[in-house]
């Protein structure tokens, strides 16, 4: 039976500016299927936060920059935010 | 010799360009940003600026500050790159970043400056809040200035 | 709002950087250009400055400083321009000239302040003399850097 | 007779950095015939100062850049150096 259960990991989730505002959080802990990538995991973050979808996202997972087809994986740091705007 | 910095205490902008003259180095150019009160928004208005707030994501904004240094490093001839980011509530006219580029020939300088100020703006994981009269608001990506 | 000025007392950069910041602009970029330890000679040869004399035409170098602010306020979508330069006996490392554009956008104060450093180094009459520990040399035209 | 007398205007040379050091002066009054051009004044001098020949010389006419042909007139300041280096 054990070989149907579906393995769950537990990520953090850091959200920043606009994101923090939609969100009403700055970071959040989720468990997700293994085998979940970056861009699966933003849409589960959308669909729990549809403001989201209102903005040009962007990814990044343990403080890179994420294309969206990575793994995340046990206890990985992901951030989701809108286009930076330092300087 | 490079540094890369986040701080919420008022920058001077001296304290950076001048940090470190090496005895190969001519000439170090220096970009000082700072929020202005006046900005032209999408629809053409001219909108006035209470003050602003940046928020970072540190760590990694600053791995995103050190990448682009070592790029610059790559790129152009120069000798040392320091960035200092202002974080957190900032008046207007206060500086909100300095990057300075020293180098034995001005040109290169220039060139390092001009790109490593762009590259931030585009990459470094840094977010800024206008705060006006009757609202606020977070910019995404960059605006011309 | 622009400036211009000869001193023999030491430059700080901040002074000239932040001297003015018009609520209209976003950015001033500062050229700081200083004595260099190590010079390459047309021969190849590198050889080592102890300090620099720097002498003007003074009423005529302000005359042409007044008139490279005008001409690049012409060319350039500038605000304003502080240009500083030092003379009399300046030790390695401290600041010869210091050239700042302040801009509502940046590309146009990079732009213009290279111009500026560039043009005043064809035109304004200061000359530069090398001391070393066994001579001493009037620098003729620009060097690189 | 007055006719055949050449006028003479009085006229102050400046002299800086290297020119300064080869004539071992910073500032001299010199008379020159009227309708002298500027040009003319520095193949005096430099018939004055041979070592001024050795470099390329500028010349400036009251606080101005002077092509050569400008007429130099009475109480005109005249400044002859080599190529500039500040910065």
């Amino acid at each position: 039976m054990n070989s149907l259960q579906v393995t769950k990991v537990n990520i953090q989730i850091l959200f920043f500016g606009a994101t923090a505002d939609i969100t009403g959080r700055r970071r959040i802990e989720i468990a997700i299927p293994s085998e979940t990538t970056a861009s699966e995991v933003s849409k589960i973050l959308i669909a729990e936060y549809p403001s989201l979808a209102t903005h040009k996202l962007h990814i990044s997972l343990n403080e890179q920059y994420a294309a969206g087809q990575e793994i995340v994986r046990h206890g990985d740091e992901l951030a989701i935010f809108t286009a930076v705007s330092g300087g | 010799m490079n540094f890369f910095e986040l701080t919420t205490d008022p920058i001077d902008v001296t304290s950076v360009a001048r940090r470190l003259v090496p005895p190969e180095c001519g000439a170090t150019v220096t970009l000082d940003g700072y929020a202005r009160r006046f900005t032209k928004q999408k629809d053409g208005q001219t909108r006035k600026t209470e003050y602003l707030e940046y928020e970072a994501y540190e760590p990694m904004a600053l791995k995103e500050m050190e990448k682009l240094i070592a790029a610059a490093k790559q790129q152009f001839e120069i000798s040392w790159v320091g960035i200092v980011h202002r974080l957190g509530r900032l008046e207007i006219g206060e500086t909100s970043v300095v990057i300075s580029v020293a180098s034995p020939h001005r040109r290169a300088a220039f060139a390092a400056c001009e790109w490593l100020i762009r590259e931030l703006k585009r990459t470094v994981p840094i977010w800024k809040k206008e705060v006006y009269a009757d609202g606020e608001h977070w910019v995404e990506g960059e605006k011309e200035s």
